[in-house]
């Protein structure tokens, strides 16, 4: 019987990091080991997949979002499989700043790995409220999220008009100790539009795309899968989706670009580098595959010392 | 106790009635695993990508084998019902509480399964038994046997108290078992296994066999009674134990299924609404596949 | 050996429609035998896939889309494989509409089918010397691409902006003598919006989704797969967002909707419907199953007679 | 003749280099193929829905089946190379317009083949090798078989003005076959099959068999001629095969490759450019997948 993490661990011996090989991106004056980090709402706060993979090998973790008080969340059903892919309907349950800050903070303290909180909020205040919580912490930066599909006030509407991300984004700056990341909605007409409008009112990076607004029917039972009717859709199936709006995102504007949205391998994550992201991050495949985040770090490596490649920021943007 | 997902290997799988499918799986998860404790079984197939929880049915320790039994459902258990003996399955486990096993000690216990509710009953039915075996071994012949029997027939405190003296191994024996099972029809899977392990009542939709009904129709019909209730099917019958439990005043262990994504609490997909506010979520929602898939009734809304 | 198309047959024989079963729908006053129709570009004006269907079994054959004069489309490769589906940037290659009407329209004529005619242009008047050929012709319906995320010029320029989806709208209906449907972009923050805006220019029906605008990249070669570099996705992965806008546009709009996205079985196809859509599309499926539109008629009438549907009409929009 | 897909059944297949394999196909399909021609094979995994155009390398008319060699480049192939003996296979055919048989009558003919682009040259080289016995045993021995080979030898415009008067059954047979074979290494795959039936004439590209280099390097460092040009290969060998034409003044047919999707003409993927309005599309594209994938070299633009 051949275990899934035994063979991650031979191949782990066999691809040692070459010495001379620089595996490090920095994204708004913050050096990550390693372009991969994990999407949020896929990672918990990183205590789950802790089990599976060594979270120092991450170059960063990006935590569930965390609103000013605790979420309850949507009814449930709040997933589906689709092909290819998942539906999620969560609706951002979370335990609020303050737990996160007691417990799962300094969980994730202890290892050597970028933390990166992402917020959510109901109003500008809400979102507020949390970056001035976090401003003395230990959080290396805060990913902010407008996108979210799931919840009916906050969040997407604030990610959905260029007016309304724009005043977002510099109000938030106003309080924000550390870097900010604009977390964008693919369910946009022009997602070049949207970074510049992040770009512009301050962000000091983008990630894209959180989930693509879909539908699930049961035509046996005749009703809608999710208790939520719709769902944000991740996984291989949207990949083409988001390579093409980092491609778009990244050619748009000069902050960083982080890239997400169906990584499955580290042939996926390469593809997105390529296509401009300085870092990635790996969603509902850890679902599938729990060894996926580290199994993707040791895969650009041996891309890397296979096509010769001494500095992952060479393949940032290389196909244009 | 480490979760792990891990390329397992397929030791033996028949159809046991329509749909139904019984499958061994040599596996190195076996080790820990208890009962009421589940899998996640992944398709190969591409478009069905989430792994599907399945029930742990059986366990080996010994042989480092488990037993799942499961109905097909859709793309993913067909997939699973094609493997054949020798084939690779990927599986991740073990996961979730299970049942707690110490609070049956001294007590009539009713196991009580619906559908393919039935299968995580059996190895619970088994895990009683053998806790009674260990204790005829060794703390029953110290203590005598009947002693708390008597007892526990009186109330399930008496009974729960009893486990104090008697705890052997953290496992003591049960006084009585019945397995109220509940089917659609004659297709009465794992039914003689039971019949080796407990006292079988069934219950059809169809009447064809026993109380025509649900299992509360032929707990009804049987004039039966229980200290503690483990439980696990659908909803509707979930509901109606918890109800029943609460009428009379007894514990119901009832095993929880929601769509789950992850199946190690990282997606919070699988939620299930609790009385209180969970000590994890903060809110009332407990998380199905790592708090569950085992509740105790009157702890959550269902 | 058995070949595919005698089980087809086979099934045809044994799934005989029931005489008081109705499949049937109305779309803009023209009645269709059954709901499914081939999706604009992926059937050819049907000359193609004659072979392997019978064409007097569809509810309507869309052609792909004609212009004003022939066109010669995007430099190769024009089409790549994506998980669950495809990329295309053909870039509406077609040889005129003189050369349509005097070959393809007369074989299309033959048989006993609905004939919509897609529509292509780069500018208004293009289309409109389009639409006034036709007009004396035996097409029964006109379906405007204004949505073709592929070529630089027109398509989806119209189709991304209310304010231009509006005028064009409005301007066809002026010529055109045939019912009007508006082939609306999923490339768009607001599918419900689009959706109002047809309706209110005068749009007869729409139809949605087009595909969504996708990339891949070889990270082996370190260049696009596509020449075009952008490509237009469509197969299953997408299905779920098309049918969440197919919803969400049925709901915001009272004429009939036309739904299309991933199309590969019946089930899908009684999906959409259910989702609010009058009519379907079978698109990229044609490529993996060239008997996907009669299978999908065939199991729409198998359901409906499972599970007591008499009339296929109330399936539409059942599900709410 | 109808264009169809079914599912057939593999009847053997094996790997005959580093990720080359060869299938042979149980099939309807084999009734009307024709060298130059292919099929459309469909992977059965969920992510790789494209059927995948692969070059017939040869027919057996009389037993129903096809053969096909091809290279590992992708899922999809790589899911055929799984495929055992007696397993279905998904396929659609026959497709394209293949070689035209009837111009190298009474030629000095060239199969050109390169890498994966080798295979369909086999089963050409069969067909002229047939044409030939076909014509021994009737056509030939009516009017002689020298006559028109030195006539051939003078010009090409000669050997097509023969051809009137030798052809039986729409073929004769050609003066004389070079199959020249561009292999990347020692990994000479087919040419034992090739040697029964043509001079064979090898070039690789590390020089480790034959003329180093490419197939025009092996033509010229064997001082070859002909009269015509049968070519499968990658691009650039393409390019150079009709340059090399053009300036013998000798009529090239190459067989061309592009990304398909549906493989029967209708979406217009994998269109070549064209020197000439094409008659079907009515702008200068012609369809590789109907129009070709044989063209000859002066009419298409690579």
């Amino acid at each position: 019987m051949q275990t899934d993490s035994d063979t991650q661990q031979r191949n782990a011996v066999r691809i040692r990091k070459d010495a001379a090989m620089n595996t490090s991106v920095t994204i708004a004056g913050v050096e990550l080991k390693n372009p991969v980090m994990t999407a949020s709402g896929t990672f918990g706060s990183g205590m789950e997949y802790g089990e599976f993979v060594d979270l120092n090998r991450l170059g960063a973790v990006v935590t569930k979002g965390v609103a000013n008080v605790p979420w309850e969340g949507n009814p449930t059903p709040r997933v589906a499989e689709v092909y290819g892919g998942m539906l999620n309907a969560i609706g951002l349950q979370n335990p609020g700043i303050d737990v996160f800050m007691e417990r799962d903070l300094p969980f994730l303290s202890q290892y050597d790995t970028k933390v990166i909180v992402n917020v959510c909020g109901k109003t500008v205040e809400d979102y507020i409220e949390v970056v001035e919580k976090l401003s003395d912490s230990s959080v290396d930066m805060l990913e902010i999220n407008v996108s979210c599909p799931n919840v009916k006030e906050g969040a997407i509407a604030f990610g959905q008009k260029p007016e309304a991300l724009y005043s977002i984004t510099e109000e938030i700056k106003k309080h924000a100790k550390q870097p900010v990341i604009m977390k964008l909605s693919p369910n946009v007409t022009d997602i070049a539009e949207m970074a510049k409008v992040a770009e512009a009112a301050g962000a000091d990076a983008i990630s894209l795309i959180n989930t693509i607004t879909g539908m699930k029917i049961d035509i046996e039972k005749r009703r809608f899968v999710l208790a939520n009717k719709t769902g944000g859709m991740s996984g291989p199936a949207i990949k083409p989706i988001a390579v093409r709006m980092v491609y778009q995102a990244a050619h748009a504007v000069s902050i960083p670009v982080i890239g997400m949205g169906g990584i499955a391998t580290a042939e996926d994550a390469i593809e997105f580098l390529l296509a401009g992201a300085s870092a990635v991050s790996v969603g509902a495949m850890n679902f599938v595959n729990p060894y996926a985040t580290v199994e993707i770090v040791e895969g650009i490596e041996s891309y890397m010392k296979r096509t010769g490649v001494s500095d992952v920021k060479e393949l940032i943007g290389a196909v244009v | 106790m480490n979760k792990k997902k891990e390329t397992a290997v397929v030791s033996g799988q028949r159809q046991i009635a329509e749909g139904i499918y019984d499958m061994w799986i040599k596996t190195n998860l076996a080790v820990a695993a208890k009962p009421g404790q589940f899998l996640m079984v992944y398709p190969r197939g591409a478009a069905t990508l989430l792994p599907r929880p399945i029930s742990i049915c059986e366990v080996r320790h010994d042989e480092n084998r488990l037993r799942i039994v499961y109905r097909v459902a859709g793309k993913g258990t067909a997939e699973f019902a094609s493997y054949r003996e020798g084939e690779p399955i990927s599986v991740m486990g073990t996961l979730g509480n299970g049942f707690p096993l110490e609070d049956a000690a001294g007590k009539r216990v009713f196991l009580m399964g619906g559908g393919i509710g039935i299968p995580p009953m059996l190895g619970l039915a088994q895990a009683l038994a053998e806790s009674g075996q260990a204790e005829s071994t060794d703390a029953a012949k110290e203590s005598g046997q009947a002693e708390s029997t008597d007892a526990a027939k009186e109330s399930g405190q008496a009974a729960a108290d009893s486990t104090d003296t008697k705890k052997t191994d953290g496992l003591t024996e049960p006084v009585s078992v019945h397995a109220v099972l509940g089917y659609r029809d004659s297709a009465l899977f794992l039914k003689e296994e039971f019949e080796r392990m407990a006292n079988v009542v069934v219950a059809t939709e169809d009447g064809s066999v026993g109380t025509k009904g649900n299992i509360m129709d032929a707990v009804r019909e049987n004039t039966l009674t229980a200290d503690v209730i483990y439980a696990c099917g659908p909803m509707p019958m979930l509901r109606a134990v918890k109800q029943y439990a609460s009428e009379a005043g007894i514990p119901a262990y009832i095993s929880l299924e929601e769509r789950m994504a992850c199946g190690v609490g990282a997606c919070l997909g699988c939620v299930c609404k609790t009385k209180q506010v969970d000590a994890h979520s903060h809110v009332k929602n407990a998380r199905v596949c790592t708090e569950g898939p085992v509740f105790l009734a009157e702890d959550v809304e269902i």
